[in-house]
């Protein structure tokens, strides 16, 4: 039987932990809009038909390119090629411009991270920890933390990190860890740290 | 608040929810992401990303001229190193060079024109225009004009002789490498060019020069030590200086005495008869110079310079018998020192021989240097008080002549004027300056000559990898300016690069000389190239041309020596007790210039490198003082006083206190913010215009 | 109000005379606060320390005040442990001095860390092999043991007493004393020991350097028993003081005696150990390439300081402790201890500053350092924080048992 | 060419004839590793210097005093590396496949007990947050982070260059950078070519040989942490003062 005191007690419990599973992950990321719309569907597709590498190039002393600068676009889109109002805003405000695209990169590591595409290509699949992104057919919403800055990739969907859903939620240092592990590849400072 | 909630009531609900939230992810989620910021506070910067490439260019700080390869960010340099097997530097650079792609950035660049009234009490902006303006006035207005060129050789030196030629009231001053201008004076020939062949002299003979500290080429010291054994050092020095300790010989003497030490030598030679009759034809004046030197027994100058006599006349045949030998002296030498050591380099036969002082023809495709010479002057050879305007080419490397040289040129009462092109601030409160900005490295396209430490004469272009800021002129440019206030028309206008690809294109026709390839890292004769651009490409790209072998015949040369060796001053004797203060020369890599901030690494951080702030000290000098290393001690001379911070050396002759020469204005904030001290100005500036060691009073000042 | 708080049958100063008592040390509090603000906007350059300075004042009070903090855990030990009951009557007090020692160690060490944020990598990213690991641990723990213990002072308080609970809450926990004392002994040998172990692991150290016993170096066991020996001595003193200021004899003088006595009999034992450990530290240190007469040859840091610590500083008060005359009379008892406690400060003194002022490389220099104001000030914080948590303890709660009993006779 | 099959251990022999304390080392190092400059209160004692060269000398008065630079960077100890065991939250590691001993600061949170525990001074403290002149921030290298604030730093072998050297590798499909597309910025710039690095563990290597030359030495031998950076000299003199540690030679200031 539950005294008033213990009644009490109970509310405020749960009072807090519907703020801190709930509230509290709203109101920590802040969600942002990509630039500009984009589909890796239409570009990889029948339509396209381009692979991966046509854009995300590895230079031969294995540096990676990452997103591609405005250039590679405007090769195909110096003017309207499609009729999407997207491409529009492309030609108009960045291409006729010169203006580079400022993208927001979900799987942006921080500036202490040393990330080596080189030596994780061939061995590792994209999606292992891009996920689907490849094969979209438009920009997710980017969540970036108020406090620390980072794209809520690195961190995951999971707040509590607990349910972690797949290979690619959740890019922190741990993550490479455990994947370098069940690989048995060694987990050196120096490998990742710069 | 409702009266009916009691104090218990709330601590119940608080005691609930503390308890929720610890099981909740805030808590921990909060302690993590605020470490992290930490580690990505927005007030550490985040070095750019980028593609990353690299070009190889040629460093313009001073007259090596060495080869450079930049490390690029889009086209930014982030490094910079020697490029490898470049006949210039052998791909060494010295410390300033390393840190050039930070003065872009310097705090103390000036990005507009600046007017600096006398005293610098006061300092004006204005715009390129309204500077030229007022510059044709003061031009016209103005009888005597010396146009100042520390860097002579280059492309824009022919068309300040060419503007100095067509101004009546305008003269060409250039200044050629120190030591090479007293064989223009005692040869009488303004146009003669030369350059040391250290590498293939058997003995050299060093008065105080720093040779393995920026002397010459970055990589001179490692092709000393390559050839360890075979080649000769011999340094006359009052301190066991970074270049003291590595030489096959150190001589210690007193400061100040050089110009004995080399005139005893020059005695000793002739008593000897260790010169050759050739030599001795060559002096017109022998006789006289015979009776002049009589006085220099190496028994009297001994007192002087404390130097046993059996050493000065040992050395003296030294040099004369360990041929070839070459005879060098400091940047900061005066002129009575060069020529006397000059005296002795005719006197040694070392002039025009190889391993000596080679003689150089002129570079193709300039106007002809005896043309220019006809209008050039000698800074020194100006009356006092005569001149009106300087201008003064600071675009490259600074200013190394010393500003109490030319407040005595100029017209008194602070009437006088300087014209600076200049990247940096560089007040002179003696007169009106006008600061021209000028652009610096990695901004302009602009030609340099290579290295006087080589036997060989050479030709470099610096290319622009970075767009020049708005409003900032290179020398080609500025002289072009200049002609036109004056209303004076040059032989080539134009761009920088069209006039530069003129010169190059006469170089190619000329046929002359080889070319160093930075794509291949390969030596070809200009001869294999097929059209100019080859050759503009190759040298664009950070290569460089390097003459053929070929010099003016030294037996053509005749040389009057007594005029300029006559009215040099006895070197008073200073008895050795005496407290005397006296500048020595740290590193001439970067003398007077403006450097890097990161250059503290090297003197605040670490005390490697004496800063404009500091003095070394014999620690028994500091004992009989009570100076402990590192406290502030004043020094006080007629010139004024001055607090320095005392460093305890045993490597310094005792009784004298070292001060930098090479005061440089680095750090982090503007050159007008801070006007560094000039410990420099504590000594007395001999009529030779080199600084003498002067009496001085230390006294430890308590903070 | 203050009337109700202060315990029965014992007189208290007027509140007047109480606020003019505290009104100093709370403005050396603010002074010291706006020094840690200092410190933590700008950066510890705000200190003198440097490259070769890393340590300064604030380490070597952490370790002064941590090894005077052990009267705390050893009174507890001797009480609950080996139930020796003299000790009831300083127990509370003892208690009271260990949390301010240890609380306030803790607070210097968040402003000495350069990043205070970042903490708490110690716990999750822990270097099991690192001696300040095994420290953090501990004083982390004992913190919360010496919290849990001064609970029931804090409930026992008059007011508080009046609601039910906590009464019972009190009773329940008072049960569970002899646990948390045991526990808070095991953590306190731990982590004064492996505060010595900090120095004594430095290999390249050479005048700290300790060869192991087992996995710790000997300065591991010398801490433990410096620590417990002077514990005692400190209460013994501070008990004292607090008379001496109240104007009030708090405790019968045989537990002074007392603890003079457990103080001398360990502190002897002690000097023994640190006696035969020199010696032993003065054969092996040559093979490190360095001569043990070299250390002593800097201009301040003479044999002196060594002679001073283990005889002036630490034999003679050992003995004057061990002499039942001495004890007898109250103030050869108090300059003993006062003596026993200096030594373990210089003790702690050349292990942290003699250490990092001598050189190790050929080219290197002997270095000295003067603490900055910021430092001090910080320093003269934590004093006052203790002050104050103190006067307020005396002032409303029961530290001394027996003072009601004196009192009523 | 590929490395032997054993992981290398990287290490530099500094010929101290050669050194003729320019300081290339210093400020080559400063720029390569995004090291800030100093700020108007930093002094010798808070400066921050990776690779610092110092003065050894033989201690006699003039005209006598003979002296040689030592450029001191970390001396990568590869046994009882005194810092690694004492740093409370691993932010020490002694990297296995080059020998390295890396110091993580984003995982240091500036306890200096690794400073106190390094008996070669190569350890710095950022006493002051980085402080660049405006602009020159854009002329740092993005192969290393820059430092905050409040965290020890100290030399990791440009780990920018051997990270760039193993991305090299794996864009050639080979499992180990070549040790031509790796050295240090030290090295490099030299120069007189007085620092020579490369790979320890290969025999074959100039290293390697030359380390073992009867004119090599090592700062504090005698303390086992077995450096991975040696030194030679042929002077007689620099071999036994070096020998002498400074406790059994009093010196009560230094010289410059």
């Amino acid at each position: 039987m539950l005294t008033p005191g213990t009644l009490r007690f109970l509310a405020g419990f749960v009072f807090s932990l519907v703020i801190g599973w709930f509230v509290f992950p709203y109101v920590l990321y802040e969600r942002i809009e990509q630039p500009l719309q984009f589909s890796h569907k239409v570009h990889t597709g029948e339509a396209g038909g381009m692979s991966c590498t046509d854009c995300h190039e590895v230079k031969p002393d294995g540096r990676f390119t990452g997103i591609p600068a405005l250039e590679k676009c405007a090769t195909c889109h110096s003017s309207q090629v499609g009729t999407s109002p997207h491409e529009k805003r492309l030609v108009d405000e960045y291409v006729a411009k010169n203006r580079e695209i400022p993208w927001l990169v979900y799987a942006q590591q921080p500036e202490n991270v040393y990330f080596s595409h080189a030596s994780h290509i061939g061995s590792v699949e994209c999606a292992n920890c891009h996920g689907d992104h490849g094969s979209t057919d438009s920009l997710r919403v980017y969540e970036r933390n108020r406090i620390s800055g980072y794209s809520r990739d690195i961190w995951g969907s999971s707040i509590s990190r607990l349910a972690r859903k797949a290979t690619w939620d959740g890019k922190k240092m741990d993550d490479c860890i455990g994947c370098h592990e069940s690989r048995n590849v060694t987990n050196t400072c120096l490998k990742c740290h710069k | 608040m409702n009266s009916k909630i009691t104090r218990r009531e709330v601590l119940q609900f608080v005691g609930g929810s503390a308890l929720g939230v610890l099981l909740s992810p805030l808590p921990w989620k909060v302690l993590d992401d605020t470490a992290i910021w930490t580690q990505n506070w927005p007030w550490t910067p985040k070095p750019k990303r980028g593609d990353i490439a690299y070009r190889t260019t040629t460093c313009t700080l001073c007259q090596s001229s060495c080869g450079m390869r930049a490390r690029t960010i889009g086209a930014q340099p982030v490094s910079l190193a020697g490029t490898q097997h470049h006949p210039f530097n052998q791909g060494a650079l010295c410390t300033s060079g390393l840190l050039a792609h930070h003065l872009r950035y310097h705090p103390s660049r000036v990005k507009q024109a600046l007017k600096f009234s006398v005293q610098a009490k006061s300092h004006s902006t204005l715009s390129a225009d309204d500077a030229f303006r007022e510059l044709s006035a003061v031009l016209k207005n103005s009888s005597s004009v010396v146009i100042v060129d520390e860097r002579a050789g280059r492309t824009v030196s022919a068309l300040y002789a060419e503007l100095a030629a067509s101004a009546r009231t305008v003269s060409y001053a250039p200044v050629s490498a120190r030591g090479i201008s007293s064989l223009n004076r005692l040869a009488g020939n303004a146009s003669l060019q030369a350059g040391y062949d250290v590498d293939n002299a058997k003995c050299i003979l060093s008065f105080g020069a720093p040779l393995f500290d920026g002397w010459g080429t970055p990589s001179l010291a490692a092709r000393f030590f390559d050839k360890r054994g075979t080649q000769k050092l011999i340094q006359i020095e009052p301190v066991r200086s970074r270049t003291a300790e590595m030489a096959s010989k150190w001589i210690v003497s007193r400061p100040g005495t050089d110009l004995a030490a080399a005139l005893s030598f020059a005695h000793v030679l002739l008593e000897e008869r260790l010169v050759s009759a050739s030599a001795l034809k060559s002096i017109t004046d022998i006789d006289e110079l015979a009776l002049f030197l009589g006085a220099f027994t190496p028994e009297v100058v001994s007192k002087q310079t404390g130097i046993p006599p059996a050493t000065l006349r040992e050395t003296a045949r030294a040099i004369a018998s360990q041929t070839p030998s070459v005879c060098v002296t400091s940047h900061a030498a005066g002129d009575d020192v060069q020529d006397a050591v000059m005296l002795l380099n005719i006197l040694t036969g070392a002039v025009g021989t190889q391993g000596g002082i080679t003689l150089r023809a002129e570079i193709p495709g300039m106007r002809s240097a005896a043309a220019s010479a006809k209008q050039s002057v000698q800074i020194d050879d100006l009356p006092d008080h005569s001149v009106n305007v300087f201008i003064l080419d600071e675009s490259l490397s600074g200013s190394s002549i010393p500003d109490t040289l030319l407040q005595d040129k100029l017209v008194s009462g602070g009437q006088g004027v300087i014209i600076s092109l200049s990247p940096f601030v560089t007040p002179r409160p003696f007169a009106l300056q006008y600061i021209i900005p000028s652009t610096v490295m990695f901004e302009t396209l602009g030609d340099t000559t290579g290295p006087f430490d080589a036997a060989r004469s050479g030709l470099a272009l610096s290319s622009a990898l970075l767009p020049a800021p708005d409003g900032t002129l290179d020398a080609l440019q500025f002289v072009q300016k200049c002609a036109e206030t004056l209303s004076v028309s040059l032989s080539s206008t134009g761009s920088s690069e069209e006039i530069l690809k003129k010169r190059i294109g006469a170089l190619h026709a000329s046929k002359r000389g080889q070319v160093f390839m930075t794509s291949t890292g390969e030596t070809t004769d200009v001869k294999q190239l097929a059209t100019a651009d080859d050759l503009w490409n190759a040298l664009v790209e950070g290569g460089c041309w390097i003459d053929e072998a070929v010099g003016v015949n030294a037996r053509a040369l005749s040389f009057r020596v007594m005029p300029s060796i006559k009215h040099t001053r006895q070197t008073q004797t200073t008895d050795s007790n005496t407290l005397l203060v006296y500048p020595i020369v740290e590193s001439s890599a970067y003398s007077g210039k403006t450097v890097s901030p990161l250059m503290s690494k090297v003197s605040q951080e670490s005390g490697l490198r004496l800063s404009a702030q500091d003095a070394y000290l014999n620690p028994v000098t500091a004992a009989a003082h009570q100076i402990e290393h590192g406290s502030t001690v004043a020094l006080r001379t007629k010139n004024g006083t001055m607090n320095v911070r005392a460093k305890l050396d045993a490597r310094t002759m005792p009784d004298v206190i070292f001060v930098s020469c090479t005061a440089q204005s680095c750090g982090n904030q503007s050159a007008i913010a801070s006007s560094a001290q000039d410990v420099r100005l504590l000594c007395e500036v001999s009529s030779g215009g080199s600084y003498t060691p002067t009496p001085v009073t230390i006294q430890k000042v308590y903070l | 109000m203050d009337k109700q708080l202060i315990a029965r049958g014992v007189t208290r100063t007027s509140l007047k005379n109480f606020y003019l008592w505290i009104l100093p040390w709370c403005l050396l509090l603010a002074v010291g606060l706006y020094a840690v603000f200092l410190c933590l906007a700008k950066g510890l350059n705000q200190t003198n320390m440097d490259n070769r300075f890393s340590f300064g004042l604030w380490i070597y009070l952490d370790l002064t005040v941590i090894a005077l903090g052990a009267g705390a855990f050893f009174t507890g030990f001797l009480l609950y442990v080996l139930k020796r009951k003299e000790l009831k009557a300083v127990i509370n007090s003892a208690v009271v001095i260990g949390f301010i020692c240890y609380s306030g160690a803790v607070a210097v060490l968040g402003v000495d860390v350069g990043q205070p944020l970042r903490s708490w990598f110690t716990f999750w990213h822990p270097n099991v092999h690192s001696m300040l690991t095994e420290v953090t641990f501990c004083i982390t723990c004992y913190l919360t043991v010496l919290a849990i213990e001064y609970i029931p002072v804090v409930l026992k308080n008059r007011k508080l007493k009046k609601v039910p609970s906590m009464l019972v809450f009190e009773f329940e926990l008072h049960k569970l004393m002899v646990v948390f004392a045991a526990v808070g002994t095991f953590l306190s040998f731990f982590h004064q020991g492996s505060l010595g172990g900090l120095y004594g692991v430095l290999v390249g150290r050479p005048f700290a350097f300790r060869p192991a016993l087992g996995i710790w170096p000997t300065t591991f066991f010398l801490f433990i028993l410096s620590a417990a020996a002077v514990g005692p001595s400190f209460i013994m003193l501070t008990t004292w003081a607090a008379s001496k200021i109240s104007r009030k004899s708090l405790v019968k003088p045989d537990v002074y005696r007392y603890l003079g006595k457990i103080s001398g009999s360990l502190l002897i034992f002690y000097i023994i150990l640190k006696a035969v450990d020199t010696m032993f530290w003065i054969n092996t240190v040559s093979t490190k390439g360095f001569s043990p007469a070299g250390f002593y040859r800097m201009q301040e840091f003479g044999t002196w300081i060594l002679f001073t610590e283990i005889v002036v500083l630490g034999l003679v008060p050992a003995i004057m402790l061990l002499s039942r005359r001495v004890r007898a009379n109250q103030k050869l008892l108090i300059t003993a201890g006062a003596m026993a406690c200096a030594g373990i400060v210089l003790n702690r003194y050349v292990m942290t500053i003699q250490t990092l002022a001598l050189p190790t490389l050929p080219f290197d220099v002997f270095m000295s350092y003067v603490p900055s104001w910021q430092e001090v000030a910080t320093f003269l914080a934590v004093l006052s924080y203790g002050m104050l948590v103190y006067s307020f303890s005396f002032r409303y709660l029961t530290l001394f048992p027996q003072e009601r009993e004196i009192q009523s006779v | 060419m590929e490395t032997t099959q054993k992981s290398p251990r990287y290490g530099m022999v500094i010929d101290v004839d050669r050194c003729t304390g320019c300081g290339n080392c210093m400020v080559a190092c400063a720029v390569e590793n995004n090291v800030p400059p100093a700020q108007a209160k930093v002094t010798e004692r808070t400066g921050m210097t990776w690779m610092r060269v110092s003065k050894l000398d033989n201690g006699l008065p003039f005209p006598e005093n003979r002296s040689v630079y030592l450029p001191v960077s970390c001396q990568q100890c590869d046994h009882h590396t005194p810092c690694q065991s004492v740093c409370p939250q691993n932010a020490v590691e002694y990297d296995i496949e080059s020998g390295i001993v890396a110091q993580i600061p984003v995982r240091c949170f500036g306890c200096r007990y690794c400073m106190t525990a390094c008996p070669y001074h190569a350890r710095y403290y950022n006493w002051f947050d980085p402080e660049w002149a405006d602009g020159i921030e854009r002329t740092l290298n993005p192969d290393v982070s820059a430092r905050m604030r409040g965290v020890v730093e100290k030399c990791n072998f440009c780990h920018g260059r051997l990270q760039a050297a193993r991305a090299k590798a794996a864009a050639d499909g080979r499992k180990t950078e070549s040790e031509s597309d790796y050295t240090t910025a030290c090295a490099e710039c030299c120069p007189t070519q007085a620092i020579r690095f490369g790979n320890l563990a290969d025999p074959k290597s100039e290293v390697s040989i030359l380390s073992k030359s009867p004119s090599a030495f090592r700062l504090l031998e005698d303390l086992g942490t077995e450096p991975k950076v040696y030194f030679r000299s042929e002077q007689e003199w620099v071999h036994t003062i070096v020998k002498k540690t400074s406790s059994s030679e009093l010196k009560e200031h230094s010289n410059g």
